[in-house]
C-alpha cells in the first residue's frame, strides 16, 4: 500500500501522477475464506478490517452487491454523535466515537472526522426536561454533552432563530461538542484499502443469492451471483437487505425498511459551523466543507425498497428548516435522494450472534447508522472472532425481542401528557 | 405521494389521506397467556419485510376511516390491488 | 347563569371578499355524528332516506364512511333520537365549525391546499380529506360554493390559510 | 468597450433598454435579454470563477445547463440569492448582478493560487493528505478548505418574500414547450382533457425561439393554444422532479424577472397530479474536451447560436467552429447569415456530407477536416487557438475570440429517470434514450433522441499530440473536473460510474452533470475497454435545476407554518398573564406569574392556593372519546388494563393503556355517562393516537362488536376545578346538579347547566 501523505503527493504530481496504484485490488471471489462479510458498507468494510487488524482473521471477503459503500453509507448526512438516554446505547455509540477520533491516521485515509458539535434544539418543557435527563445520563456514562441556554445556542450557531415568538421557540439546547460530521464515501474507501492491504478481498458486483448449512445447521458457505463461496462464519451487514438476506438462512427478523429522504442545498461560503438537530421539528442540518447545506429529511410512512421518496416529506423538512434558519429561504435544494433504513421494534440496532451457528449480523441501525460506523465494524468482527459478543453489543442481540430487554430509545424521546 | 385505490370509498385518493398501518394478515392471539415466548416475539415483533410483493394494512384515516389491505411491490412502490379488511389474503 | 355568558367563535365575524372569492364563517348550526351499520338504521332515526352512497348527501346529511353519517341542522335542531335502533348518535355541534368559500375562484383556492381534484368532485359530495396538514370536510354545495368543516381549534390556521391563497 | 449587439435581430425589444450593473459597473441591455446576453452584448466574456481552481470562466451554455456562470443578486434587505445562471436570469431595469467565488476581483482572484499549483490538487487529493499533524485537520486545514469551496456568499438576512403553493390535475401534462411539446399540445387542443404545458423560460417556444424560420410558426401555435380553453400554459415553470403516480413538482417563477419585488408570493409550487405526461424536454448540446476548453469565449455552438439569433448578440467578431456533429456546421451556417464572423469550421471527422462542404464555401467559411483544437490562448477571453491534425501532424494557429464546441446531443432525460423508467444505449447517436416507462409517461422529440440535427461522431476526447497528464481538458466545468481526473480514478480503481462521479465530483456540481455526465462516461468507456452499457449511468435525482427552499415549503411560512391549536379559554388565559408551553400542536396556558414572580414562586402560588382552597386549569387539550353503543363497556373493558363492565353509570374511573408489547402508551379517566355511553379522556398529545389505536383493535379484530368511537376533544372546553373551596365556587354557577359530596362522590360525573 502506497501511504498517503503530502509528500507522496507531491512526489506523484511531479511525476504525473503516473504511479498511483489502485486503491484497492478489484478481488474476484476464492472458494474459500475464513470469514465473508456480507455488504460492502462502511460496516462491512469496516468489520472487516478490524477482523483482519485486530482479531487475526485476515482470509476474509467482503462482498458487495453494487459497489462499495453505495447503500447508506454514502446516502446518509454524516452526522457523528453519542448522547443516547440508556447505558447500553451511550456504550455502544460512544465506543463508535473514540475510534473516530484517529480513524484518519489509522487508515492513512482522510475520513475528514470534524468534532463540529451536535446540537439539539428544545422547543417545549418536555424537551427541556427530556435533555437535561439525557445531558445527567451521558455525564455520569462519560459521554460530554451540556446544556446551553438560547443565546449561547445562538452564539454557537448564528443562522438560528431564537425569537421567543417563533412557533418552535428554541428554549435551549443540548450540546455535544465531540459529536461532528465526516466525509460518508472516505470511510468506505478507507477501510476497504485498509483492510486490502491486511489481505482482505473486497468483491463488489456479487450477489449473495443463498446460504449454505450444513447437517448441523451451522453455516458452511454462501452462493452467489459470481459462484458458491465456502466458509464458516458469516457476518451480515446488509442493513435494508438484511431481512433479505436473512431469509435466505431461514430466519425471519424484527426489522422493517423504510425510505429516508435526505436532501443538499447548492454549495455557498462557511455560514453554518455545526451541526443542529431538532426532534420537535423534525429538521437536521450542518454543511459539508464543500459548502452544501445537508438536510436529513424523515422517514416514507410505508416499507419500501425503491429508493424513492415523496415530494410532501421534502415540504415538511424544508418548511421547518426555514422556520428555524429563515436567513436560507432563498437557498436552493441542489439534489434530494432517498435511502432504505430497516428499522427494529424498539429502534435500537441488532449486532450479535443469531440462532445459526456461524451466521452474524449486524442490523437495525434505522436512521442512525453512519455515526457508528467503526464501532459496528469493531464489534461484529469481534463477535465473529470470539463467537460471543463484546460486553459493549451484548445488549444488542436478537434475544431481547423475546426476553423483552428492549433498549427503546424512542420511548425515550416520547411525548409529554 | 402515491395514489392509493380505498376499498371503501371506491376512489383513488392521494397518500397523505391515509396512514400506513404495517403488514396485514398478523392474526391477534385468542389467548396471549397461553403462548410461547418465541410465539409472542413472533407475533409482536417478526416482520416479512420481502423486497417485492407486501401484503399491508392501511387505513383512510382522512377519509373514511376505515382500515383496509393492500397488496404492493415494495421494490416499485405499486399496488396490485387493495381490499375491505376482513377478506381473505390476496 | 349561561345567559350572560358569550361563545368566543374561532373565525372571524367579517367575511373575506376580493379576487372573485367570498371567504365567510358558516352560521351556527347544530351538528351529530351518526353511526351504524346500515343506512337503513340512520334513516329510521332520521325520518328520512339517509345517503347510502359514501360521499353523498341529502337533507343536510352526508354519508362519510361505511358506518358513518353527518347530520348537521338548524342551531336549536334537537338531536336525533335512537329509539332503538343501533345508532351512535354523538353531539358534534362545538367540535366543527365551517368555511363557506364561494365564487369563481372557490375551487382553485381549496386546491392550494386540498390535494383532491375538485373539478371532478360534483355538486352535492361531500367527503373528510385534508388542506395542507389539516383535516377537513368538503362539500361542494354549489359550483362556486363549497363548505368547509374543520375542528375548531384548526379554524383560525384554515381562515389564515384560505384567505391569503384568496387575497394572491 | 466594443459592441456585440448585432444591428439587427433577436426577439429583444429594442424599444425598451434598460440598465443594471454588474460587480458594480452600469450596463445596457432590453427588455428581453437574460443577464447573460446582455452583458455579452456589452463585449463582458469573463463571467465567474471555477470551484475548485478558481479559473476564470464565461459561459458554455444559454439555458439553465449553464455550468460557469453563476452569478449573485441583490435587491434590498434579504433579498440576496446566490449561485443563478446568468443565462437563466431575466434582465430588468435596476439589476444587481455580482460575481461570485473570487476575492478580491473577478479579473484578479488570489484563488487562482490553486490553479498554478493545480498538479498537486488532482481528484481526491483531500483523502490523501490533511492528516498530519492531527490537531491541524480541525483548526487550519479544514477552515482554509471551506473557505476556498463553497460558490456563492450565503444569505445572511431572512427573506421577505412569501411563498405560494396548489395542487393541479390534469389529463395530460406536457414538459417543454419546444416544437415537439408544442405539436403535442396542439394536437391535445379542442379536445376534453385538461392539458398543462409548462416550460422553464419565460417565453415558449424553446429550440424554437433560436430557429427564426419557425417564428411565424410558433406564433400561430402559441395562439391556437391561448384559443384552447381545455389548454393551460405556465412558463417561468421549472418541472424539476417525477414522483410517484405521476406527481410531478414544478416551481413558477413569479416576480424575480420584474423590476419590482411587489407584494405578491415571489415563487409558486404546483404540484401537479397528471393522466398521462409526455416529456418534451429536448437535448442538451455536449461540449468537447480539449486542452483549454474551458477558457472564457469557449461555449457550445447551439448557446452561440441562441444568442445571436434570440437576442441578438454576437459571441465574437470571429468564432472557430469545432464540431464533430453536422449540427456544429448548421450553426455556423445560421451564425455567419446573423452577421457573426467565423473564422473556420474545424471537424474532427474527415468526411461530412456534400451539401455542408458547399454551403460554407458559399459562405466564404474555411473549412478543416480531420483536425482538432489542441489548444486555446488567451486568459480571459480567447485570442487564439492552436489546431493540428488527428496524427498529431501540422500545428497551426488561428486567431479567433470565440471557439463554439459542438460535440453531438444528450437527450435531457432527467425527468424520465426520476419515474423510474429504464434507458437504453443508442450507439449511433452516443447517448442514452428512454426505453421502458414506469409511469404512464413517454418522451417525444429530442429527449426521445428524435432530431434532424444529422449526425455526428461522439468522442471522448479530442485527439491531441500533447500528453494528456499534462493538459487541462476539463469534462465538468463547474467542478473542475478534467479528463485526466477521470483517468487517475479509474487508475486508483474506481470503477463504476457511481464510484468515479463520488472520487472526482463529476457531474456532483450544481448543474447536475447536463454538459458533463456523457463525456465523463466515454472517457471512462475508453479508458476501461468498455462499452458505456456496462459502466452504467449515474442516477439523476431531483431537482432537475436547484429550487428555491422557500418555493418547496409554500405557504408554511411563520402564522402558516403548522397551526398553533388554542383553548376556547385561551383568551382569557392569555388576558390574565399566562405563561404558555407548547405541547404537541396545542398552547397551554402553563402557570399565571404576578409581577416578580419567577416560575418557581408563581407555581408555589398556585400550589398553595389549590392545597388551601381552589385553583382552575384549562385541561380542555386532553383528548376526549366519545364510546356509544350496546358493546361500549365491553370494549372499553378489553382495551383497558382494569375492569370497566361493573362501572356504574354516574362514575367515573382511571384506565391505563397498553401496547401490546407492555409499554405503557396513554392513560386517562374516563366515564360512563350512560349503560351504552362512556367519555373517555387521553392525554393531549396522545389524543389521535389513542383513537387510532381503538379504532384499530375495533374494525379490525373485533368487528362484531356494536359500538362506536367519536372524537369530541374539542366538543366541549374543559375546567379542572381543584381544592377543599372547588365544590363551594362550582355550587353558585350551576344548576340541576346536587354537588354535596353524598349525591356528588369522589370519581362520579353529572350532567347539569
Amino acid at each position: 500500500m502506497t501511504r498517503f501523505s503530502a509528500i507522496s503527493l507531491i512526489a506523484k504530481a511531479l511525476n504525473g501522477h503516473k504511479d498511483w496504484p489502485e486503491q484497492w485490488p478489484d478481488a474476484a471471489p476464492k472458494p474459500a475464506y475464513d470469514a465473508i462479510i456480507v455488504g460492502g458498507g462502511g460496516h462491512g468494510l469496516g468489520a472487516a478490517y478490524y477482523l483482519a487488524k485486530k482479531y487475526g482473521i485476515t482470509k476474509v471477503a467482503v462482498l458487495e452487491k453494487g459497489w462499495i459503500g453505495g447503500g447508506n453509507t454514502g446516502r446518509n448526512t454524516t452526522i457523528i454523535r453519542s448522547n443516547y438516554l440508556y447505558d447500553e446505547s451511550a456504550h455502544l455509540y460512544d465506543h463508535a466515537v473514540k475510534l473516530w477520533d484517529g480513524l484518519s491516521q489509522e487508515l492513512n485515509y482522510n475520513t475528514m472526522y470534524s468534532k463540529r458539535g451536535v446540537m439539539m434544539l428544545a422547543h417545549n418543557v418536555h424537551d427541556i426536561q427530556s435533555f437535561k435527563r439525557h445531558i445527567h445520563a451521558n455525564r455520569l456514562n462519560g459521554v460530554d454533552n451540556e446544556w446551553l441556554t438560547p443565546e449561547e445556542a445562538k452564539a454557537y450557531c448564528p443562522p438560528l432563530n431564537i425569537s421567543p415568538d417563533a412557533r418552535y421557540p428554541v428554549l435551549g439546547a443540548a450540546l455535544q461538542r465531540r459529536g461532528g460530521t465526516a466525509r460518508h464515501d472516505t470511510v468506505a474507501w478507507g477501510y476497504a484499502r485498509a483492510a486490502a492491504a491486511l489481505g482482505v478481498d473486497v468483491i463488489q458486483n456479487c450477489a449473495v443469492t443463498g446460504i449454505n448449512r450444513g447437517p448441523d445447521g451451522a453455516v458452511t458457505g454462501v452462493e452467489t451471483t459470481r459462484g458458491s463461496i465456502a466458509c464458516k462464519r458469516i457476518g451480515v451487514s446488509a442493513a435494508g437487505n438484511t431481512s433479505v438476506i436473512m431469509q435466505m438462512a431461514g430466519l425471519d427478523f424484527p426489522l422493517e425498511s423504510y425510505p429516508l429522504q435526505a436532501l443538499v442545498s447548492e454549495p455557498v461560503k462557511p455560514i453554518f459551523p455545526c451541526v443542529v438537530m431538532s426532534n420537535t421539528v423534525h429538521a437536521y442540518m450542518s454543511q459539508s466543507d464543500k459548502g452544501e447545506l445537508v438536510i436529513g429529511a424523515g422517514t416514507d410512512q410505508y416499507v419500501s425498497y425503491s429508493q424513492r421518496g415523496a415530494l410532501h416529506i421534502v415540504e415538511h423538512t424544508l418548511a421547518a428548516i426555514c422556520e428555524i434558519f429563515p436567513i436560507f429561504r432563498r437557498m436552493r435544494m441542489l439534489r434530494t435522494w432517498g435511502g432504505i433504513v430497516d428499522v427494529t421494534p424498539d429502534r435500537s440496532p441488532i449486532l450479535g450472534k443469531t440462532p445459526v451457528q456461524g451466521l452474524y449480523v449486524n442490523c437495525g441501525w434505522g436512521t442512525g447508522g453512519f455515526k457508528a460506523t467503526p464501532g459496528a465494524g469493531d464489534l461484529l468482527a469481534y463477535t465473529m472472532a470470539k463467537d460471543e459478543p463484546h460486553p459493549i453489543n451484548a445488549p444488542f442481540n436478537l434475544d431481547r425481542f423475546r426476553n423483552g430487554r428492549l433498549i427503546d430509545e424512542a420511548a425515550a424521546a416520547a411525548v409529554a401528557h | 405521494m402515491i395514489l392509493i385505490h380505498c376499498p371503501y370509498c371506491d376512489e383513488d385518493r392521494p397518500e397523505i389521506e391515509f396512514a400506513y398501518g404495517g403488514e396485514a394478515h398478523i392474526a391477534r392471539p385468542l389467548d396471549p397467556s397461553a403462548m410461547s415466548d418465541a410465539e409472542w416475539e413472533r407475533y409482536l415483533f417478526i416482520r416479512n419485510n420481502p423486497r417485492g410483493r407486501h401484503h399491508e394494512r392501511w387505513r383512510h384515516s382522512h377519509g373514511c376511516g376505515r382500515f383496509f389491505n393492500a397488496v404492493r411491490d415494495t421494490v416499485t412502490d405499486k399496488f396490485e390491488t387493495t381490499y375491505k379488511a376482513g377478506e381473505p389474503r390476496k | 347563569m349561561s345567559d350572560v355568558l358569550t361563545r368566543s367563535e374561532p373565525l372571524p365575524a367579517e367575511a373575506f371578499s376580493g379576487n372573485q372569492v367570498v371567504i365567510r364563517a358558516a352560521p351556527a348550526m347544530a351538528r351529530f355524528s351518526l353511526r351504524a351499520r346500515t343506512a337503513a338504521e340512520v334513516s329510521a332515526v332520521l325520518g328520512f332516506e339517509a345517503p347510502a352512497k359514501i360521499g353523498a348527501t341529502a337533507h343536510g346529511v352526508a354519508c362519510l364512511g361505511p358506518d358513518e353519517w353527518m347530520y348537521r341542522g338548524a342551531p336549536d335542531a334537537p338531536p336525533p333520537v335512537a329509539a332503538g335502533q343501533m345508532v351512535a348518535i354523538t353531539e358534534i355541534s362545538h367540535r366543527n365549525t365551517a368555511i363557506v368559500v364561494e365564487g369563481p375562484r372557490g375551487a382553485e383556492v381549496l386546491s392550494a391546499g386540498c390535494p383532491l381534484d375538485l373539478s371532478k368532485f360534483d355538486i352535492g359530495r361531500a367527503t373528510r380529506t385534508v388542506f395542507e396538514t389539516v383535516e377537513i370536510i368538503v362539500e361542494r354545495e354549489a359550483n362556486d360554493r363549497f363548505h368547509v368543516e374543520v375542528w375548531r381549534s384548526f379554524a383560525p390556521w384554515l381562515w389564515t390559510a384560505i384567505t391569503q391563497v384568496a387575497a394572491e | 468597450m466594443t459592441s456585440y449587439r448585432l444591428p439587427q435581430g433577436g426577439r429583444i425589444n429594442r424599444a425598451a433598454p434598460l440598465t443594471f450593473t454588474f460587480d458594480g459597473k452600469s450596463y445596457q441591455g432590453f427588455e428581453g435579454d437574460t443577464l447573460a446576453s446582455a452583458l455579452l452584448a456589452n463585449g463582458v466574456q469573463l463571467f465567474g470563477r471555477s470551484f475548485k481552481y478558481h479559473r476564470p470562466r464565461g459561459l458554455v451554455g444559454a439555458g439553465s445547463e449553464e455550468p460557469n456562470a453563476l452569478i449573485s443578486v441583490t435587491r434590498g434587505p434579504g433579498r440576496f440569492t446566490p449561485n443563478l445562471r446568468a443565462t437563466s436570469i431575466e434582465a430588468y431595469h435596476g439589476l444587481k448582478a455580482t460575481s461570485q467565488n473570487r476575492w478580491p476581483s473577478l479579473r484578479f482572484d488570489f484563488g487562482a493560487i490553486n490553479d498554478r499549483l493545480g498538479m498537486f490538487f488532482p481528484a481526491g487529493f483531500y483523502n490523501k493528505t490533511f492528516m498530519w499533524p492531527r490537531s491541524f485537520w480541525e483548526k487550519l486545514y479544514e477552515p482554509a478548505i471551506r473557505q476556498m469551496a463553497g460558490l456563492g456568499n450565503p444569505p445572511t438576512e431572512d427573506d421577505p418574500d412569501h411563498y405560494s403553493a396548489t395542487y393541479a390535475h390534469c389529463d395530460l401534462l406536457i414538459i417543454g414547450a419546444g416544437p415537439a411539446g408544442i405539436d403535442a399540445a396542439l394536437e391535445a387542443a379542442g379536445t376534453k382533457k385538461r392539458v398543462i404545458l409548462i416550460d422553464e423560460q419565460p417565453e415558449a417556444g424553446g429550440g424554437a425561439l433560436a430557429d427564426p424560420c419557425l417564428w411565424a410558426w410558433l406564433e400561430r401555435s402559441l395562439q391556437a393554444l391561448a384559443d384552447a380553453p381545455n389548454v393551460t400554459l405556465l412558463t417561468r415553470t421549472t418541472a424539476f422532479g417525477y414522483f410517484h403516480d405521476n406527481f410531478i413538482g414544478a416551481v413558477e417563477r413569479l416576480t424575480d424577472h420584474q423590476s419590482e419585488p411587489g407584494h405578491g408570493p415571489r415563487e409558486k409550487l404546483w404540484r401537479i397530479r397528471a393522466g398521462d405526461v409526455i416529456l418534451a424536454q429536448g437535448a442538451i448540446e455536449r461540449p468537447l474536451v480539449f486542452d483549454g476548453n474551458d477558457t472564457p469565449g469557449v461555449m457550445l455552438a447551439s448557446a452561440a447560436k441562441t444568442f445571436a439569433v434570440r437576442y441578438g448578440v454576437a459571441v465574437g467578431q470571429s468564432a472557430a467552429v469545432m464540431t464533430s456533429h453536422d449540427s456544429g456546421w448548421r450553426d455556423a451556417f445560421l451564425l455567419k447569415q446573423s452577421g457573426v464572423g467565423i473564422a473556420a469550421i474545424i471537424d474532427v471527422r474527415s468526411e461530412v456530407a456534400r451539401p455542408l462542404h458547399d454551403q460554407a464555401a458559399a459562405l466564404g467559411i474555411p473549412v478543416r477536416l480531420g483536425q482538432s483544437v489542441i489548444g486555446v490562448t488567451g486568459r480571459h477571453a480567447v485570442q487564439s487557438i492552436e489546431i493540428a491534425a488527428n496524427d498529431g501532424t501540422g500545428r497551426t494557429t488561428l486567431p479567433c475570440d470565440a471557439v463554439l464546441m459542438a460535440g453531438g446531443w444528450t437527450p435531457t432525460v432527467h425527468l424520465w429517470s426520476h419515474s423510474k423508467g429504464s434507458l437504453d444505449w443508442r450507439e449511433d447517436i452516443g447517448a442514452f434514450v428512454p426505453a421502458r416507462p414506469a409511469e404512464k409517461v413517454r418522451c417525444v422529440g429530442a429527449c426521445a433522441g428524435n432530431w434532424d440535427f444529422g449526425s455526428g461522431l461522439t468522442i471522448d476526447a479530442l485527439p491531441t499530440p500533447k500528453d494528456p497528464r499534462r493538459i487541462k481538458a476539463f469534462v465538468d466545468f463547474q467542478n473542475d473536473v478534467t479528463a485526466k481526473d477521470i483517468r487517475l480514478a479509474i487508475q486508483e480503481g474506481f470503477r463504476s460510474i457511481e464510484h468515479i462521479k463520488r472520487y472526482t465530483t463529476n457531474g456532483m456540481a450544481t448543474d447536475q452533470g447536463k454538459t458533463s455526465n456523457l463525456n465523463g462516461l466515454q472517457i471512462a468507456s475508453t479508458a476501461l475497454a468498455r462499452p458505456v452499457p456496462e459502466i452504467g449511468l449515474t442516477t439523476f435525482r431531483p431537482p432537475y435545476t436547484p429550487q428555491s427552499f422557500g418555493a418547496l415549503a409554500g405557504h408554511a411560512k411563520g402564522a402558516l407554518f403548522q397551526p398553533t391549536r388554542k383553548t376556547n379559554i385561551d383568551s382569557w388565559a392569555e388576558d390574565n398573564g399566562a405563561v404558555f408551553e407548547l405541547v404537541a400542536q396545542w398552547r397551554r396556558a402553563r402557570y399565571f406569574p404576578q409581577p416578580g414572580e419567577d416560575m418557581h414562586a408563581a407555581v408555589n402560588r398556585e400550589c398553595r392556593a389549590v392545597r388551601q382552597s381552589v385553583g382552575i386549569f384549562d385541561a380542555s387539550t386532553l383528548g376526549k372519546i366519545e364510546v356509544v353503543g350496546p358493546d361500549a363497556a365491553e370494549f372499553i373493558n378489553r382495551m383497558y388494563t382494569n375492569p370497566w363492565k361493573s362501572l356504574e353509570p354516574g362514575r367515573c374511573r382511571y384506565g391505563l393503556l397498553l401496547k401490546e408489547d407492555g409499554f405503557i402508551t396513554d392513560d386517562g379517566v374516563s366515564a360512563r355517562l350512560a349503560e351504552d355511553r362512556f367519555h373517555l379522556t387521553t392525554t393531549t398529545g396522545g389524543a389521535a393516537r389513542v383513537l387510532n389505536m381503538m379504532e384499530d383493535y375495533l374494525q379490525t379484530e373485533w368487528p362484531d362488536l356494536n359500538v362506536w368511537l367519536t372524537s369530541t376533544t374539542e366538543q366541549y372546553a374543559v375546567i379542572a376545578l381543584q381544592g377543599p373551596m372547588a365544590r363551594k365556587l362550582l355550587e353558585p354557577l350551576v344548576e340541576r346538579i346536587d354537588l354535596s359530596p353524598e349525591a356528588f362522590p369522589h370519581m362520579a360525573v353529572r350532567e347539569g347547566v
